[in-house]
């Protein structure tokens, strides 16, 4: 019976891609439109259903494995076309048809003016068709189908408008990036097929691998499944196509550069959890990236003046923290910050998007301020994914934010300096998104004269305000424990029950220490609220202050406002001399060495045969004397031989 | 022991007898009538008539035979058997080719086909000879014809000077082929090979005299065939000679030298002689690649094509040196032979369509004449370019069975230098074999090719064409019965 | 029943040749689908079960030497078969209007082609291989030669005396074989089945270790075909200056020849030879995948970076085959079925665009997917077979051999998926130089009209069959099971028999 | 006078008989005359009906002097073939200096 709904669940998307797909030349955005919504409807519907199903069943066996045919059957390698839905993928699903279907919603209004809405809502489709199959694959392989498919989606989706040279180019380097985390990802998965000998996530999880406390084989494996998944979740060293990504429709990165792609780094991870427990040293790694680049993408964010920029550093930074909960254990709460960081951040995309989509594609912050009043809504609900991302109390960017936090200084795997860096950075993300919130909505207005912001139709505003609700309500699905024994009735930590023992327990996990918990939490509180009302302050009144600062802190603002020279200094080191050492590969090695020596070989032939030619003068005498010669010298090696 | 020559002798040497007869009957005939030349095709229908009489009476010898002739002077075995109806039918080829071609068909055709029989006649002998003064005779016979009818063409300049170049070489070849003779006889008592065969073990180790005799006989041998130090002639000759006769030297004189060294070696006159072994050796090697290195830049089509009959005699003499080895191998005799029946049918074939080419006497063929004829003659441009491929030794051509029988007998004696040289000289060959392919079919036309109506040549060149295609596939047929018949 | 599929294209040629010119091309297209479907007998009776010979035939052809017309196809071969016979009437639809002069001699070669690809895949003796090896040259000569661009006369003469140094050398080696059979087997004999059976002596380090010389010999003659990378060049200039008919069977099915070869007759014939030159033709695969990828990137010419292209995808092929295990091995026979289609769709693509524009520079084109997005679409989907994105053909190829490398060789495992993204960064570069950003000089000057219904059908078909190998492989690799594993399980002693009642 | 020269034996003769050989073949190599070529080419083959006669009469069997008689047969046809040609080539090229006809070469 599942098995029916798993099809449908996976199948819709992909029919929806194609009936768009075919009729890509159609204006109708509306028709278009309503098909993608409704085909990811049906898979949210679907998912609910097993949803619901999965939680009637007994926790020990609450999953469905469903396998429709073999796929490869190679030697000791059989890799079935087989989806696994569990509590872990259960959520993922739910988190990407839910927010995907009110971006598609949102997208309707956001695309009516575009010439190939068509094509547009079919690539979408497509995206949420990998992503389930990322997701809801059985093994690893399924999943690396999903993982280079929503690659490809991304690639098409960021070049969407490839007319225009940044935005095409903006594309390939996406998928360039996403390539190079998909080879580390490869090795990966040889290296674990190599030790269990089968792909399927259960046969890995329950492989009973000895434990790796130095770097051996396992520790290498986990290792290059990072690597893949900082390619894909945008971690450290390769985060740098998601600014860029910006260059793609403004729904799609909320899509895709909020909610759903950028977190199958984590879902993978969480996915293999029982395995990265074993082998701390990959786990501190990921920590440690993960702390950094939160620390790093949150500093950039603070100098970018382009509102998706800004949006777009802040899930770098939200991705770091994700990655540090991961790094040192807290799976669940990994998992926990996915789903609200999706809700609030799509919330602000979607916010991003209609503020763009009113300002006339408008996307500079300097160019725009005090549209409270003329677009409310948006302004309201944006107020609402603001207080959840710097972690206001009671809602859910508190919530899961803290609770990594808390993790990051109580697990054994985590350390004083992890919590240090996520502290600061907690401050930073306040003082950024107040600075955004200032600049767009509350402040003088700068709007220049032609453009006049009007608030967006309700197709648009009422996915912002579903979202809205989610981000504040969201936070009560994983009430932290320390947090819960404050308050009445003892709500339980949801996400924990609902995951049971997919998720490994940390070794050496301590009873937790209440007190030191609430003093942190209360400080981190403190901090946020500081910093917001400084950068309030600071982007309202105190114009020049600032400028001072600047003025004073000139080299350090300098390297921040340009990202730290990252890309060009990719671009110097790593691209231009590989192209300069493939033209030299071709000057050198192919035309001048190889060509070269046919070259040679046929110009020696060329002389040898005028020698011949020479030899062969017309004179009789001469040819006698060949003749005679060559008598004469056999001649003597007879007779002296 | 006298030596009567007896009824016998007669029967067995009748074809040889017979074509002496018919080669004077033509000029008779033209004495006759005051020596008004009679038209070409009555002269050649004569030819014709006693080529294919003595070409019967060898068939009627029954097939396993060995025969011996004036007190076994001569012996018709088996390889004397195939030899001799290659030689009747290159001849009978290459008076099809002189009767159309523009150079031999003038007044002089009936002296002209007098001196074809009786090179001809001298070739019979020199195959079937296993004396080495009658081989002297048969050889110096078909090489004075030859020089007189290299002059004979009508083409004033250069076929003199072939002519001239041809006699002086040609005579100092067979005066030092002679010295050796006088050597080998005075270190051995007899001319008579089979005798010197039994004693030419002992003979080897202290007697010089029969080892210079051997190498100065061995020497006037391979120049007759344009092996490296000795082929500086050929070039200029087949160049200057009217291509007819061009085409019947290239391969009538290779048939008739080659199958006498066979019966050289197969008696064993130099088994053992490893001397000549390293000699031979060597010389193949810088034969083939003379010769194809020299055909690399040619751009007259004959002289092209003499510098690749250099470099095939050099592959035909790897049989000869693996016999030198071992004597009684019988497969190398038939790769030998196969070879030489491969090559002659492409030569002829090839040289028929460069006589084609000819319309007016000094009228000579450049490689770039050949531009375009793809679209003006496709046929005869197909026929070309197949026989350009069997001679570079492209599968399924019987050029290329030719070589892998030749390199096959060469890597069953361990000569892999030797083999090794050989195949790289077929690929320099593929340079040279293909420009002509090159210039008829991806080169544009400047002016139209007209061809002279030459039909009897044409047949000889479709004759051709099939044979090469055919025995591309049946090569086993032939070298079966070759083999069967040693 | 091969005999019949065999020859049928030679009759074609001959009866082509008495046509008249206007009927030449459909009743060549018309004989193409039915050799295809011809072909398509050996899939329907062919037995997955055994590894053995199937559809056997066998006639003596030179008793001397016991060289025999031996014929057979197993579970490497069929797939080869299928996929010359599938390509050749796309190739005589993608010409139909492109070439235009002396189209009766233009159809004999092709056919001709055809039959000598069909010969080398099927012969079992090693002399009939080498016949139809050599005879493949003639027209593919002819093809590049008198088709071509400006520089085909050298770029023709170059690529026949390149492959035909290789295969030389195999004539020695083969003949050698031949003697030894008679020594260790009583009578010489050229038939591939007996020759397995002997054991040729390897003298480890000897200069003169015959084996290993055999086995450079064959070796060397394969790689020239492959290409390999040192002796890649010839590749690039037969391709820049082939017609697209010529570019797309040289590379769908030509270069397979030499991978064949070295399937069936490089690696099982020298056991000990192949165990000790493992790494060093491994790291020639690695070194040609980073290399080919490498000078594609800055290619200035559409076509002359295609054909980078495939010196890399084939050098993936040569470490899947020098893996020795399963996966490596099965991952080589399907990357050569990939390379087939999606290469062979690259280079009718480009044709296409050829055809309409006359120039191959990139610098020339630009916002391309504006005036044709039809065909930008169709570009893209192949562009994304050939980087192996998962869902096309190409990934199950890439994804095992990259597999089967790294189980035997970790290092070269590693280099090799550097191609990977090598492959992604140069297609991808193409692909944006040439159809995404503003109008280039190509696009504002000609008026380009998108694909016609032809065109589109031979785009679709190679799509479906792009995507039917991504999505449902085990079709295709349950024919080649058996004989992978078979050949894989006994290396050092491997031996093939003919399938009983047959 | 005469006794004390000695005994004349078969090497005498076959000295002589080289030594008339390279005379013969210097000739062939070194005079420029075409007529002159042809006799330095007689000079040779009569070297070797010396050693013919020589060998013939020191074995004592009658071979040698059988040989001879045809390598004068033949002798006599090459100088008629001969000297016509030399004579057709004075008529065409009035110059029987052979350093003239080098037309063909290359």
């Amino acid at each position: 019976m599942e098995k029916i709904w798993i099809a449908i669940l996976l199948l819709s998307p992909l029919l929806g891609a194609m009936i768009n797909g075919f009729r890509f030349r159609s204006q109708n955005y509306r028709l278009a439109g309503s098909i993608a919504t409704i085909c990811v409807g049906i898979s949210f519907f679907a998912s609910v259903a097993l949803f619901s199903k999965l939680l009637g069943m007994p926790v020990e066996s609450r999953f469905f494995n469903v396998s429709f045919f073999d796929w490869i059957q190679v030697g000791s390698l059989s890799v079935p076309m087989a989806f696994l839905v569990d509590p872990i993928s259960i959520v993922m699903m739910l988190i990407i048809t839910g927010v995907g279907s009110l971006i598609h919603l949102f997208s309707i209004g956001y695309m009516s003016h575009d010439e190939r809405p068509a094509k547009y809502f079919s690539y979408l489709n497509f995206f949420i068709f990998n992503m389930l199959l990322l997701v809801m694959g059985e093994n690893l392989l399924i999943m690396f189908i999903g993982w280079e498919g929503v690659g490809l989606c991304s690639y098409l989706l960021i070049g969407f408008w490839f007319t225009d040279k940044e935005k095409a180019a903006a594309g390939m380097k996406a998928f360039i990036t996403n390539r190079i985390g998909d080879a580390g990802l490869l090795l990966g998965i040889f290296l674990l097929f190599l030790m269990v000998g089968s792909l399927s996530f259960s046969d890995i999880n329950s492989a009973g691998l000895s434990e790796d406390t130095g770097w051996g084989m396992l520790t290498l494996a986990l290792l290059a499944l990072f690597v893949g998944a900082t390619g894909k979740s945008a971690q450290i060293p390769l985060y740098v196509w998601l600014p860029d990504a910006m260059a793609g429709p403004t729904p799609v990165s909320a899509l895709i550069h909020a909610a759903t792609m950028v977190t199958a780094g984590i879902y993978m991870i969480v996915r293999l959890n029982p395995i990265f427990i074993l082998s701390p040293n990959a786990m501190f790694v990921i920590a440690l990236v993960g702390a950094l680049t939160a620390f790093f993408a949150a500093s950039m964010g603070i100098l970018q003046w382009d509102i998706k920029k800004i949006l777009a550093y802040s899930t770098v930074s939200q991705l770091g923290y994700m990655f540090l909960a991961l790094g040192v254990g807290a799976f669940t709460a990994g998992i926990f910050h996915v789903m609200t960081h999706a809700f609030f951040k799509a919330l602000m995309f979607l916010g991003s998007g209609s503020v763009i989509h009113a300002m006339h594609e408008e996307q500079d912050i300097r160019k725009m301020g005090g549209l409270k009043k003329y677009m409310p809504i948006t302004h309201w609900t944006f107020v609402m994914g603001w207080l959840a991302i710097i972690g206001t109390p009671f809602l859910s960017g508190f919530f899961s934010k803290d609770e990594i936090l808390w993790m990051s200084v109580h697990s054994p795997r985590g350390s004083w300096l992890l919590w240090l860096i996520g502290f600061i950075t907690a401050g930073m993300t306040a003082f950024y998104m107040t600075r955004l919130m200032t600049l767009t909505f509350w402040g003088k207005s700068r709007v220049p004269k032609d453009v006049h912001p009007h608030e967006s139709p309700i197709s648009m505003t009422l996915p912002l305000i579903v979202l809205a609700v989610l981000s504040v309500f969201g936070g009560w699905l994983g009430v932290p424990h320390g947090v819960s024994s404050l308050l009445p009735g003892h709500i339980p930590h949801l996400l924990e029950v609902w995951f049971g023992d997919l998720i490994a327990p940390i070794p050496g996990l301590g009873k937790a220490n209440y007190a030191l918990e609430y003093s942190l939490m209360a400080m981190s509180v403190l901090l946020a609220a500081g910093s917001a009302f400084a950068a309030y302050k600071l982007y309202t009144e105190k114009e020049s202050l600032l400028a001072a600062w600047v003025q004073k802190a000139k080299g350090l603002h300098n390297l921040v406002a340009n990202k730290y020279f990252v890309d060009e200094f990719y671009h110097a080191r790593i691209i231009r001399p590989c192209v300069e050492m493939s033209k030299a590969l071709w000057e050198f090695v192919d035309v001048g060495f190889i060509d070269k020596i046919t070259y040679i070989v046929s110009n020696a032939f060329q002389d040898l045969a005028k020698a011949v030619r020479m030899t062969q003068n017309g004179n009789l005498q001469r040819y006698a004397l060949y003749i005679l010669a060559g008598l004469f010298v056999s001649l003597s090696f007879v007779v002296w031989g | 022991m006298e030596t009567i020559v007896g009824v016998k002798d007669l029967v067995l040497g009748a074809p040889l007898l017979v074509l002496f007869f018919i080669s004077i009957l033509p000029l008779t005939i033209k004495v006759l009538n005051n020596n008004k030349e009679q038209r070409p095709y009555a002269v050649l229908l004569q030819a014709w008539m006693g080529l294919i009489i003595a070409g019967s009476l060898y068939f009627l010898q029954s097939p396993d035979a060995v025969l011996g002739a004036f007190d076994t002077a001569l012996i018709f075995d088996g390889v004397n058997r195939w030899m001799s109806v290659f030689l009747i039918l290159i001849s009978g080829f290459c008076l099809f080719m002189s009767a159309d071609n523009i150079q031999t068909r003038g007044s002089q055709f009936s002296e002209h086909t007098f001196l074809v029989l009786s090179s001809l006649i001298g070739m019979l002998i020199m195959s079937a000879s296993s004396d080495l003064i009658v081989t002297f005779i048969g050889l110096e016979l078909m090489s004075i014809s030859l020089y007189v009818l290299v002059a004979l063409s009508k083409e004033q300049v250069i076929a003199k000077e072939a002519a001239f170049k041809y006699f002086i070489l040609g005579s100092l070849a067979s005066a030092i082929m002679l010295y050796g003779i006088a050597l080998m006889y005075g270190s051995s008592g007899t001319t008579y090979l089979p005798d010197i065969g039994r004693i030419v073990s002992e003979l080897l180790v202290e007697d010089v005299i029969y080892q210079i005799g051997s190498l100065l006989l061995l020497v006037g041998l391979l120049f007759k065939v344009s092996i490296f130090p000795f082929h500086a002639w050929t070039p200029d000759v087949y160049q200057g000679a009217p291509t007819p006769i061009t085409a019947f030297m290239s391969t009538g004189v290779k048939v008739a030298t080659f199958s006498f060294l066979i019966r050289l070696f197969s008696q064993g006159i130099y088994e053992g002689n490893d001397f000549i072994i390293q000699l031979l050796q060597v010389l193949i090697v810088l034969t083939i690649l003379v010769g194809n290195i020299g055909a690399i830049i040619q751009s007259n089509l004959k002289r092209m094509l003499s510098y690749s009959s250099i470099a095939h005699s050099g592959y035909v003499l790897i049989g000869i040196l693996v016999l030198a080895v071992n004597p009684r191998d019988g497969l190398a005799v038939a790769a030998v032979m196969f070879y030489l029946f491969a090559y002659a049918i492409v030569n002829i074939g090839s040289f028929g369509i460069v006589s084609l080419k000819e319309k007016d006497e000094n009228k000579t063929v450049f490689v770039n004449d050949l531009n375009g004829m793809a679209k003006t003659k496709p046929i005869t441009a197909l026929i070309f370019t197949v026989f350009m491929l069997s001679l570079t030794g492209i599968p399924p051509l019987i050029g290329f069975f030719g070589k892998l029988y030749l390199f096959s007998s060469a890597l069953q004696y361990e000569f892999y230098w030797v083999a090794m040289w050989g195949v790289i000289g077929s690929v320099i060959s593929v340079y040279y074999y293909l420009r002509p392919v090159v210039n008829m079919y991806m080169r544009e036309a400047d002016k139209d090719i007209e061809f002279a109506r030459q039909d009897l040549n044409t047949i000889g060149i479709g004759i051709c064409f099939l044979l090469v295609l055919l025995f591309g596939i049946l090569s086993s047929n032939v070298l079966n019965s070759i083999q069967v018949s040693l | 029943m091969i005999s019949l599929v065999l020859f049928f294209p030679l009759a074609i040629a001959l009866i082509l040749a008495f046509l008249p010119k206007y009927w030449v091309r459909p009743v060549a297209l018309f004989a193409s689908i039915l050799e295809f479907l011809f072909s398509l007998h050996f899939v329907y009776h062919f037995d997955k079960s055994t590894s053995a010979l199937q559809f056997v035939e066998q006639v003596a052809w030179i008793p001397q030497f016991g060289i025999s017309y031996f014929v057979g196809i197993d579970g490497i071969s069929i797939w080869l078969v299928i996929l010359s016979t599938f390509i050749l009437p796309i190739i005589i639809l993608a010409s139909w209007t492109s070439i235009d002069d002396k189209i009766k001699t233009f159809h004999i070669s092709l056919f001709v082609l055809l039959t000598a690809m069909l010969g080398s895949f099927v012969a079992m003796d090693a002399v009939l291989f080498y016949t139809f090896w050599e005879l493949s040259l003639i027209p593919m000569y002819l093809i590049v030669g008198v088709w071509g661009g400006p520089r085909r006369i050298y770029a023709s003469i170059k690529f026949f005396i390149y492959t035909m140094f290789g295969s030389v050398f195999m004539l020695l080696a083969l003949i050698s074989l031949m003697f030894m059979a008679e020594q260790q087997l009583g009578q010489m004999t050229s038939n591939l089945l007996s020759l397995y059976q002997l054991n040729i002596p390897y003298i480890e380090g000897a200069w003169g270790n015959p084996q290993a010389l055999m086995f450079l010999a064959f070796a060397l003659a394969f790689a020239i075909k492959v290409p390999m990378f040192p002796v890649h060049t010839w590749l690039p200039d037969a391709h820049t200056e082939a017609p697209t008919p010529g570019s797309v069977i040289l590379a769908g099915v030509m270069l397979k020849m030499g991978t064949y070869g070295f399937l069936r007759f490089a690696i099982p014939l020298f056991p000990e030879a192949v165990n000790e030159f493992t790494w060093f033709f491994m790291f020639l695969g690695v070194v040609g995948i980073i290399y080919g990828a490498l000078v594609a990137m800055v290619q200035p010419d559409i076509k002359k970076l295609v054909a980078y292209s495939s010196v890399s995808h084939m050098g993936y092929v040569v470490i899947g085959m020098f893996a020795l295990n399963a996966y490596g091995v099965t991952g080589s026979i399907y990357q050569m079925l990939n390379h087939g289609i999606s290469t062979g769709a690259l280079f009718i693509l480009v044709g296409m665009i050829y055809d309409r524009t006359h120039t191959r520079k990139i610098a020339d084109y630009g916002g391309l997917a504006k005036a044709m997005p039809i065909f930008t679409i169709a570009f893209i989907i192949i562009t994304m077979s050939s980087i192996a994105v998962p869902g096309t053909n190409g990934f199950i190829g890439e994804f095992l051999i990259l597999m089967g490398t790294f189980l035997s060789d970790k290092a070269m495992g590693v280099a090799a998926v550097v191609g990977v993204v090598l492959g992604a960064a140069y297609m991808l570069w193409m692909v944006k130089k040439v159809f995404f950003g503003e109008a280039g000089k190509v696009v504002k000057e000609t008026k380009l009209e998108d694909l016609n219904t032809r065109e589109l059908g031979i785009v679709t078909i190679l799509i479906i069959m792009v995507f039917w190998m991504g999505i449902y492989p085990k079709f295709f690799l349950d024919y080649t099971q058996v004989s992978v594993d078979h050949l894989v399980e006994n290396i050092s002693s491997y031996s093939l028999e003919v399938k009983v009642g047959e | 006078m005469l006794s004390s020269i000695g005994e004349i034996g078969l090497n005498h003769y076959l000295i002589l008989s080289a030594a008339l050989f390279c005379i013969g073949m210097f000739g062939v190599l070194m005079r420029k005359n075409a007529l002159v070529i042809l006799m330095s080419i007689e000079l040779m083959l009569n070297a070797v009906n010396i050693s013919f006669v020589a060998f013939s009469r020191y074995q004592n069997n009658l071979d040698g002097f059988v040989m001879v008689f045809f390598v004068m047969a033949v002798a006599a046809a090459e100088a008629a073939v001969g000297l016509a040609l030399a004579v057709a080539i004075f008529k065409r090229f009035r110059e029987i200096n052979i350093r003239f006809f080098e037309h063909l070469k290359g």
